[in-house]
């Protein structure tokens, strides 16, 4: 009976196990289809976008013809490449502090047990929850009267002659913080809490838990936020709008004022370009990884 | 090496808010024990472990390692190693850089730690997966890695929490006996927790049985077994027959009465009660010998002997096992070994005696 | 400990600014509280004898808005460079003044703007000593309603709202009645879009119902917002952005919008037209100021441009780039005749005389905003 | 220093709180004593205030018609989001289980359509999705596949549409940030077991994902409800959303005040919704010994 009852079921188990395999491949087939779509979806207003930076007429909506003028008139128009400049550096400089102060706030919020924790909650989630207008209307007002202003400071770096806006930056780091460090912190919730005991108990002070096993375990998170603080700054309007002093302007504000007058395919040039940038960057980046030696790559490295 | 003990605990309280998780422990574990923390989840016993390695302070008491004071010492700083539960291995680096952090902590020169690692891979068969990572090995061969980890620091002392939890039971099983060689090939003084008594027992030099933060008992495992001194012990470890009743008279050999005209001698397991109070007299079913009403027991001791009728028989390979009824509502659970073939001696309903050695009965407080 | 730090440190700064923000100012403010309104002309700025001009100046203006080598001319001439920075509403620009920014020496609202910046003490008084090429103005723009004597602006560029149509699809609506009586057979029924705009939807309501566009009249108003309701079931969408490309790519027939938008639109697609139906519509003018918060040396600076900008050549080559009509009467030599002629820039004097300028309303703002409201939240009927 | 930390833990919390909390305070909360300040006064005719208490603004926000868009809001915002974890979800799995290097060029990939322009890409979304002339019914009516424009644009569809492509990432991202760590030998293991994959998902990846899948809804569900732009292109214009309500309180009605009290009481209620549902989600386990 035994014998019997092993037999019925070697064939069972292998039927089973090549249908699970069938099951898991369809699967994989199905992830990936989404995968793909999902990208579609992203890059489908993309193509659109790009395809109307050659179009020749003033219309961002309707097929004229084809023609590279956009770009002739992006590159002489110095306003424009200014603004660029001046919307990339103050994205950088506000996600590298934003990054750096709200992965702070994340662990610390993450991670303790404190009074006053309720009101720290409060405060991080206000800059996501307040209206984009408040906000840009209250820290107008506010960098009026306190005297903090809005004039540019002047700065002159190995020859460079630099404008810091810091009213906008300012503005920028308060909504990012929030932003890295929701981000962070829903990384560090499911975070392995031992992975540290085992770094401490293996002689590595704080310091170096800190260095050698949390920052590489929070990468995913803070890059996520990272990339979330870059692109909010970099596509911000209304707060960069109310905040920026006299003769400082960003891409979107360039871009928003030209609403009434209409948006020309000169901004769709200039986003395209951005767009070749970035893509050439990881293009890059990419290439680089192959050449060099397999470096543990830690979730996102840019 | 017999100057002073690896691990002392004096006192030990620990408190998290309003709730006690270790209850004024005090224990000593003696240089190269295999010592094991045995006792139900939630009792505390992980708690002590990283009470040892400083993962939690104590709210009083103090921990004493190797005869050092630790205070409140980070587990950086204290002479002892941890196996995880789930291993903790580092999943951004290679096996190999699993092993070597605590060397590189410890600023060992860069050729000592390659020796090292290596020596300590081969120790517990994983040389050629050092340049693997963690997520590409097996739970086996995982929990290899975490033990490697630890090992190649040459603790005075490895706390292992439950290291063997995650593994199936063949694996399990045979874990345990590379775990035990391993200990006795190197020499370090472990300390185990565990809630699985049969890897207690197999396993420990010595064992301390804790419950609600209390340690219950502390001893050889064969004295844990047949000497319980409460009801908690002698439940939790193996199987065991409570027979509920009053003092009926006291003196080195006691008497309890579980029924009218049922007094049973038997020895007192810890302090004496006063006649009339109510114990539990507790018998291991391995212990009681099934006859039938005319045979009598073995001549060499003092026996014990209660009429009987069986309720139900199991036969599982091994052994039969018998629930006699003495008086109604009072059972006990007889196992009887087959030793022949066809043991079945006795079917339900059939009036039987059951004899048991004197010093086998214990009598535990309420 | 350490949070009781905190909420005192919080109390702390509030309390600073509360008391800054409440106490009694000692000084004049850039932007002065509404009391002392009473008294605009008090804020002219002391006389600049011999201040010197600033050599770097920030003029806020619309987005595209004027040929950028107006600003090489001037460089060239005077040496004072022009940086621009740009606003995409009068709201946005007047906000952003109000709110206490600075360092703007010239701005450009349009005409009701400067109605509500004249007396909220936001704009300097001009020079006009510094202006000599004032006199090429127009004569009706020489005493515009809202600023009677360019006290303390100069208009820049003005055009009219009406409608806009593809006139190879439809006929050339004569009434505003396409909107408000819509006939749900026509073709441009579903195709058509309206200014997303309290004031301009509301003045063509009232145009066609025959009222003042400045009303402050609840029950004209009412009666206005009904039919801005009934008008919705037609309309395709409200658009102030890019209603004239929706009519050149085809997509509407029907546009409720600002003339020169739908002259642009012309380029793209040559059957775009523009009208100003039987009952009138809105006539604007955009003016260039110097708000009050300008330094002595950027007014002066902003004077000389403002001067450069009414040159008869440089007003025409505004114009040309903008396709507005000038306020400029010696620029009109300068440009084409076929541009002077066109009726969609330049209207007939009798459509102009059924042309109603948008002015502030005061308290009643807050009335159109609440009905303008109910108008979007309403259900499409 | 070990010593202090020991003995007062929060110490340790609060040193890591302090940029943050110092920064928030000073650049964040004390202006937004300035909007509450606000909401307390009377409107300037033409924007700013009069320095004139009041609770007028207050009683405002409870007229039926703003709170009839809160509710039009709401519903928006809710359907945003869970379309966006709907989407979300599956594409944070794909990039997950991608090799290493993949991922880090997926997780970039997804982040650069957003470095163009808003305007711009909105637009473009608008020539896609115009009634007569957009690029989706004009193939379809070619095609032969619909004989009459489908409804697209200038309605909920096309504002939610919009909504879901500009806050995927943010969805995305903290989802993805939880799901990296997933051990692929767990999934192995489990399904190995013989679980079923909608067991695997249900036992194992969704309740460690569950902090991220928080996270994005908030991102994505908070900006949603706020958003002013998208409703106003994509929609036609022609429904309001409290975006919309209360941006045009400062930049059409000049009414600083009542924009302000609008503000307070939409930001009010959306944290008192957002600590409560963290409360309920996060909560658990904690309690390690």
């Amino acid at each position: 009976m035994s014998s019997e009852s092993i037999t019925q079921q070697v064939p069972s188990m292998s039927r089973r196990s090549r249908w699970a395999r069938v099951k898991k491949s369809m699967g994989e087939f199905s992830l990936s289809l989404y995968g793909w779509g999902g990208y579609f979806f992203l890059y489908l207003p993309i193509v659109i976008l790009v395809i109307f930076s050659f179009n020749d007429s003033r219309s961002t909506a309707q097929w004229s013809g084809f023609t590279f003028d956009w770009y002739g008139e992006m590159i002489h128009d110095s306003q424009i490449i200014l603004s660029l400049w001046n919307s990339l550096f103050v994205a950088v400089i506000s996600t590298i502090i934003s990054v750096v102060i709200g992965t702070l706030a994340a662990m610390a919020m993450e991670r303790h047990v404190f009074r006053g924790k309720l009101l720290m909650d409060a405060v991080l989630y206000l800059p996501i929850i307040i209206p984009d207008i408040a906000m840009a209307i209250m820290l107008l007002i506010f960098f009026d009267i306190s005297g903090i202003g809005f004039e540019p400071w002047k700065v002159s770096l190995f020859g460079i002659r630099l404008a810091v806006p810091y009213s906008v930056i300012i503005s920028h780091v308060a909504f990012n913080i929030s932003f890295v460090a929701i981000v962070v912190r829903a990384r560090l919730a499911q975070m392995d809490r031992t992975l540290e005991e085992a770094a401490q108990d293996l002689y590595a002070d704080t310091w170096q838990t800190f260095w050698k096993v949390t920052l590489p375990m929070m990468m995913p998170g803070i890059m996520g936020g990272a990339l979330l603080a870059f692109t909010l700054s970099l596509d911000d309007f209304v707060i960069t709008f109310f905040t920026s002093g006299a003769g400082f302007n960003t891409l979107p504000v360039r871009v928003f004022s030209m609403i009434k007058k209409g948006v020309t395919p000169k901004i769709n040039a200039v986003s395209s370009l951005m767009l070749v940038f970035s893509l050439a960057l990881i293009g890059i980046s990419l290439l680089l990884r192959k050449g060099g030696d397999e470096e543990p790559t830690i979730g996102i490295g840019l | 090496m017999s100057d002073g003990l690896a691990v002392e605990l004096r006192q030990v309280v620990k408190r998290f808010g309003e709730v006690t998780a270790v209850e004024s422990v005090s224990l000593q574990i003696q240089h190269g024990e295999f010592f094991s923390l045995l006792g139900p989840s939630g009792c505390g016993k992980t708690t002590t472990l990283r009470l040892i390695a400083g993962f939690e302070m104590p709210t009083s008491g103090d921990i004493i390692i190797n005869g050092e004071m630790q205070g409140h010492l980070p587990p950086y700083q204290r002479p002892v190693n941890t196996v995880f539960q789930h291993y903790a291995l580092f999943p951004h680096m290679t096996v190999a850089q699993n092993v070597a952090f605590g060397l590189e902590m410890k600023k060992v020169s860069k050729d000592e730690i390659t020796r090292r690692v290596g020596e300590a891979l081969e120790l517990v068969h994983l040389g050629k997966m050092g340049s693997r990572r963690p997520k590409q090995l097996s739970g086996g061969q995982q929990q290899r890695v975490a033990l490697a980890r630890a090992l190649v620091n040459r603790p005075k002392v490895l706390l292992l929490d439950e290291p063997l939890g995650a593994l199936d039971l063949k694996l399990r099983k045979a874990m345990q006996g590379e775990l035990k060689a391993l200990q006795e090939q190197v020499g370090i003084t472990f300390i185990y927790v565990t809630h699985d008594q049969e890897e207690a027992l197999t396993m420990s030099d010595r064992i301390a049985v804790m419950s609600a933060g209390h340690v219950f008992q502390v001893g050889f495992p064969e004295d844990i077994y047949e000497n319980p001194n409460t009801r908690f012990v002698a439940d939790f470890i193996g199987e065991t027959n409570f027979l509920h009743g009053t003092v009926h008279r006291r003196g080195p050999l006691a008497e309890i009465a579980i029924a009218e005209n049922v007094i049973l001698p038997a020895r007192w397991a810890s302090d004496e009660l006063p006649a009339g109070s109510s114990a539990t007299l507790s018998i291991r079913p391995e212990k009681i010998l099934i006859a039938s009403g005319d045979e009598k027991p073995p001549s060499d001791g003092e026996f014990v002997s209660v009429p009987g009728q069986v309720a139900e028989v199991v036969y599982l390979g091994t052994d039969t096992r018998y629930v006699v009824r003495i008086v109604d509502g009072v059972q006990t659970v007889v196992r009887v070994q087959n030793l022949e073939m066809g043991n079945k001696r006795f079917k339900v309903g059939d009036a039987v005696m059951l004899h048991w050695r004197v010093e086998h009965g214990r009598i535990l407080k309420e | 400990m350490k949070y009781k730090l905190t909420i005192l440190f919080s109390a702390l700064v509030v309390l600073g600014l509360v008391l800054t923000a409440c106490g009694p100012k000692p000084e004049p403010a850039p932007a002065p509280a509404p009391e002392e309104t009473e008294a605009p002309a008090a804020t002219e700025a002391p006389v600049a004898e011999a201040v010197e001009p600033a050599k770097e100046i920030v003029f806020f203006n619309w987005s595209e808005y004027i040929d950028p080598e107006i600003y090489t001319l001037f460089e060239d001439e005077t040496g004072i460079k022009v940086v621009e920075d740009n606003f995409s509403s009068n709201e946005e620009m007047l906000a952003k003044l109000q709110g206490g920014a600075t360092g703007y020496a010239l701005i450009v609202p349009s005409d009701y703007t400067v109605s509500i910046m004249k007396d909220e003490g936001m704009l300097a008084k001009l020079d006009h000593a510094n202006i000599p090429n004032l006199g090429n103005l127009a004569e009706q723009f020489q005493n515009v309603p809202y600023d009677p004597g360019n006290e303390y602006c100069v208009p820049y560029q003005w055009g009219t709202t009406g409608i806009g149509y593809l006139d190879s699809e439809v006929d050339e609506p004569t009434s505003w009645a396409v909107f408000f009586d819509p006939d749900p057979t026509a073709p441009y029924y579903g195709r058509m879009t309206m200014l997303d705009d309290a004031r301009e939807a509301f003045a063509a309501a009232l145009v066609y119902l025959g009222y003042d566009i400045n009303t402050t009249d609840e029950a004209q108003l009412e009666e206005a917002k009904e039919l801005l309701i009934k008008a919705k079931a037609a309309l395709a969408g409200y658009d102030s952005d890019i209603f004239e490309d929706l009519i050149a790519s085809g997509e509407n027939l029907m546009a409720h919008g600002w003339n020169g938008d739908f002259l642009v639109a012309q380029e793209e697609n040559e059957n775009v037209a523009y009208t100003i139906p039987q009952e009138g519509g809105v006539v604007w003018v955009d003016n260039v100021c110097i708000p009050i918060s300008a330094t002595p040396e950027q007014k002066a600076a902003g004077e000389m441009f403002i001067d450069f900008l009414l040159r008869p050549d440089i007003g025409a080559m505004l114009s040309d780039y903008n396709w507005y009509a000038t306020p400029n009467a010696a620029a009109e030599a300068n440009l084409d005749e076929e541009f002077l002629n066109d009726p969609a820039v330049y209207p007939p004097a009798e459509v102009l005389a059924k042309l109603q300028y948008i002015e502030p309303v005061g308290e009643a703002e807050a009335i159109y905003q609440r009905l303008w409201d109910e108008v979007k939240s309403a259900p499409t009927p | 220093m070990q010593r202090l930390f020991a003995r007062y833990p929060a110490l340790r919390a609060w040193l890591l709180l302090l940029p943050a909390a110092t920064w928030l305070f000073i650049f964040f909360i004390a202006p937004l004593f300035i909007v509450l300040v606000y909401s307390f006064l009377e409107r300037g005719t033409y924007g700013g205030v009069v320095w004139q208490f009041s609770l007028e603004n207050f009683r405002r926000t409870f007229d039926s018609l703003y709170f009839s868009t809160f509710l039009r809001s709401f519903y928006i915002a809710a359907v945003t989001t869970f379309i966006c974890l709907l989407l979300g979800f599956p594409l944070a799995y794909y990039i997950s289980t991608r090799p290493p290097q993949r991922r880090s060029t997926l997780i970039l990939a997804l982040m650069i359509p957003f470095w163009t322009n808003f305007l711009i890409r909105t637009y473009a979304w608008l020539t896609l999705l115009r009634t007569n002339t957009g690029l989706i019914n004009v193939s379809l009516m070619s095609l032969g596949i619909i004989d009459k424009p489908l409804p697209l644009f200038g309605n909920d569809f096309a504002i939610i549409l919009g909504l879901v492509y500009g806050w995927l990432p943010d969805m995305v991202l903290p989802i993805y940030a939880t799901l990296e760590r997933l051990d692929t030998s767990l999934l192995e293991a489990a399904s190995d077991l013989y679980a079923s994959s909608s067991k695997v998902f249900r036992r194992v990846i969704w309740p460690l994902s569950l902090p991220g899948v928080v996270a994005g809804s908030m991102l994505v569900f908070i900006p949603s409800l706020g958003a002013f732009v998208t409703p106003a292109i994509l929609g036609g214009g022609k429904s309001l959303m409290i975006g919309n309500i209360i941006s045009n309180q400062f930049l059409a009605a000049h009414d600083w005040p009542f924009g302000s009290a609008l503000s307070f009481v939409m930001m009010a209620v959306m944290l008192l919704a957002t600590l409560i549902y963290f409360r309920s989600t996060t909560s658990e386990e904690r309690m390690q010994p």
